[in-house]
């Protein structure tokens, strides 16, 4: 992509996230397991673990975290979150009890724990499905099908889209790749194993 | 009438959120608009819910008692499944607008209408 | 358990905020720019955080400190999101 | 009784929906929208649902406006800066005034803001049942996690499928190059 500016990153937004991502995510994750004695639980702190990314995307450039993130821990998050909810209403059956009855698993306060361990499901598919929907959305405006790839899309506003390009070898990310930061701030340990 | 409503004030904007959302749907060319209006809307009846579920001097229902004036809880546990559902909802509705513009070069409703008259 | 007086000073305080993001909206409405906009919004949401925090002193209830927890974490997420496409005119996004 | 925390709330709200009918440019709409959905969770705190405020405060700071901007991003190109508003189309405003009252004649048949139990049909048994059972039932404390995920835990699977639905429906419909 001629056409692409090379990105010019804000040091300011770069610092702030990288001080302000690691809190978000324990917060996130906090929520998620605090919900049984305060407000919280798996739908919000999904949403506030997601929004780490959605973080790093804006400081360090869209391009860039995709490729950072594996997308293997995505899928996992999105089907797996739903497979465990799923396997602890089930297994329950397996303990004698009826679907979802988290009462009878033989562990010290199984109702408690059960429903935590239910709540980080939740949070999982949560997290994973706004992180995707986030990038499907702001990555690349996909040609029509069929058509070959840049004659549908560049009649109206390619600067507005630029940002689209779904090539996998991703032509925007080597202007930047050079510069350090860049690379280091997505390579940050946390965010990284969400689950 | 007019005593009856203003007892009932979030009821009131209830209805004015529902009109707003709607108007919005409805008179809006671009399809972005028109998808923030089904959010207004939405969150119009969120309220309706939400206000079903206040009582005079109560409390969020954390308890382990059960002893106390609480919100009823069961409103809630609906509408907080139901904004991120909302949420998910809205993007495919985004997805969908993003499509449309691949179609017909366009996001404002009229125009997509008018290169739907002209093939 | 809290004062009664005091606790009505907190509300006061905050119904005070309110009525200043109300204010503030004038200024998102007029613009004229996408910056006026975009600081107004910015300035609402840290009133946001102030009156969370109030109305969890006012109401005694600690836990609503959560939600204003949320709102300074993530309120600047907004901002600048919404300056960085005014000002590189989409190009980041 | 209104309580002037009510009050300037709701007529923040109702202010920040009237603008985000009227600004003609997207942009300008969606940042107005992002102060209502601000509005609209300290309305839910007041109304003591701090749950829902959560939810509402992190989708609504964290995700809605992102999602919004993302679509304009590959869609919009931006206008200008002029605040420009849109002019009110008279008949489809008089269709939505008809609505509005219509909803309002049935206003007066439902309970007072804030009347309890005997008054409000909405707190019937099963809400005290909930309130009083949830904490011996489950050893949770927060009786709207105790339901949403022990009492209507059916339910809530439902919805978590949904949201799984709903992503993988995004991927179906722009579907290439994202997971290459």
């Amino acid at each position: 992509m001629s056409s692409r500016r090379p990105y010019v990153e804000s040091p300011v937004i770069m610092a702030t996230v990288r001080l302000v991502a690691p809190f978000v995510l324990t917060y996130g994750i906090f929520v998620t397991l605090h919900g049984a004695s305060s407000p919280g639980g798996g739908f919000q702190g999904g949403v506030i673990a997601a929004a780490v990314i959605i973080m790093l995307s804006f400081a360090y450039g869209i391009d860039l975290t995709w490729e950072w993130i594996d997308k293997r821990v995505l899928v996992g998050l999105v089907g797996g979150g739903v497979a465990l909810f799923g396997a602890i209403a089930l297994g329950a059956v397996l303990f004698g009890g009826q679907f979802l009855e988290v009462g009878v698993y033989p562990i010290p306060e199984p109702d408690k724990y059960g429903i935590e361990l239910v709540e980080v499901g939740i949070g999982m598919t949560v997290a994973g499905v706004v992180t995707s929907l986030f990038f499907t959305l702001a990555r690349g405006a996909m040609p029509p099908v069929g058509e070959d790839g840049e004659s549908g899309r560049d009649d109206e506003g390619t600067a507005a889209t630029d940002g689209g390009t779904f090539s996998s070898e991703a032509p925007g990310s080597e202007e930047t790749g050079g510069d350090g930061p860049v690379r280091d701030g997505p390579d940050a340990p946390e965010g990284g194993d969400r689950a | 009438m007019i005593e009856a409503l203003f007892a009932r004030y979030n009821y009131v904007v209830f209805a004015l959120l529902l009109g707003i959302g709607l108007y919005i749907v409805i008179d809006d060319e671009n399809l972005v608009k028109k998808v923030i209006g089904l959010n207004v809307f939405q969150t119009g009846i969120f309220l309706f819910f939400i206000t079903v579920a206040v009582q005079d001097g109560a409390e969020p229902a954390v308890t382990s008692t059960g002893e106390g004036t609480f919100v009823n809880p069961l409103p809630h546990v609906l509408i907080l499944t139901a904004i991120v559902v909302g949420v998910s909802l809205t993007a495919l509705a985004l997805a969908l607008v993003v499509r449309i513009h691949e179609e017909y070069g366009s996001i404002r409703e009229d125009v997509v209408v008018e290169v739907l008259e002209r093939d | 358990m809290i004062d009664v007086g005091e606790s009505t000073l907190l509300l006061a305080g905050a119904v005070g905020t309110v009525l200043v993001s109300v204010l503030l909206l004038g200024r998102a409405m007029i613009g004229p720019t996408m910056q006026d906009r975009v600081i107004a919004l910015n300035v609402i949401g840290s009133n946001a955080v102030i009156v969370i925090a109030l109305l969890a002193a006012a109401f005694a209830e600690p836990a609503f400190l959560d939600i204003a927890l949320v709102y300074a974490l993530l309120n600047f997420l907004m901002s600048v999101a919404i300056s960085k496409f005014t000002v590189e005119r989409g190009g980041v996004l | 009784m209104i309580t002037p925390i009510e009050a300037g709330l709701l007529v923040f709200i109702v202010a920040t929906a009237v603008m985000t009918a009227l600004l003609r440019d997207v942009l300008a709409a969606i940042i107005v929208f992002g102060g209502y959905s601000l509005g609209m969770a300290i309305l839910w705190i007041v109304l003591q649902a701090p749950d829902v405020g959560l939810t509402e405060a992190a989708v609504g700071a964290g995700v809605m406006t992102v999602l919004f901007l993302a679509t304009i991003a590959r869609t919009t190109r931006l206008t200008g800066l002029e605040a420009t508003t849109v002019d009110v189309n008279l008949p489809a405003a008089a269709l939505c005034v008809v609505f509005v009252l219509a909803v309002l004649t049935t206003v007066p048949a439902l309970p007072a803001v804030g009347a309890g139990p005997g008054e409000n049909p909405a707190f019937g048994e099963i809400s005290e049942y909930y309130v009083e059972e949830a904490y011996d039932d489950t050893h949770v404390e927060n009786v709207v996690t105790a339901v949403l995920v022990a009492y209507r835990g059916f339910d809530t699977f439902g919805e978590a499928t949904v949201v799984f639905a709903a992503g993988v429906g995004v991927l179906a419909v722009l579907r290439r190059g994202v997971f290459e």
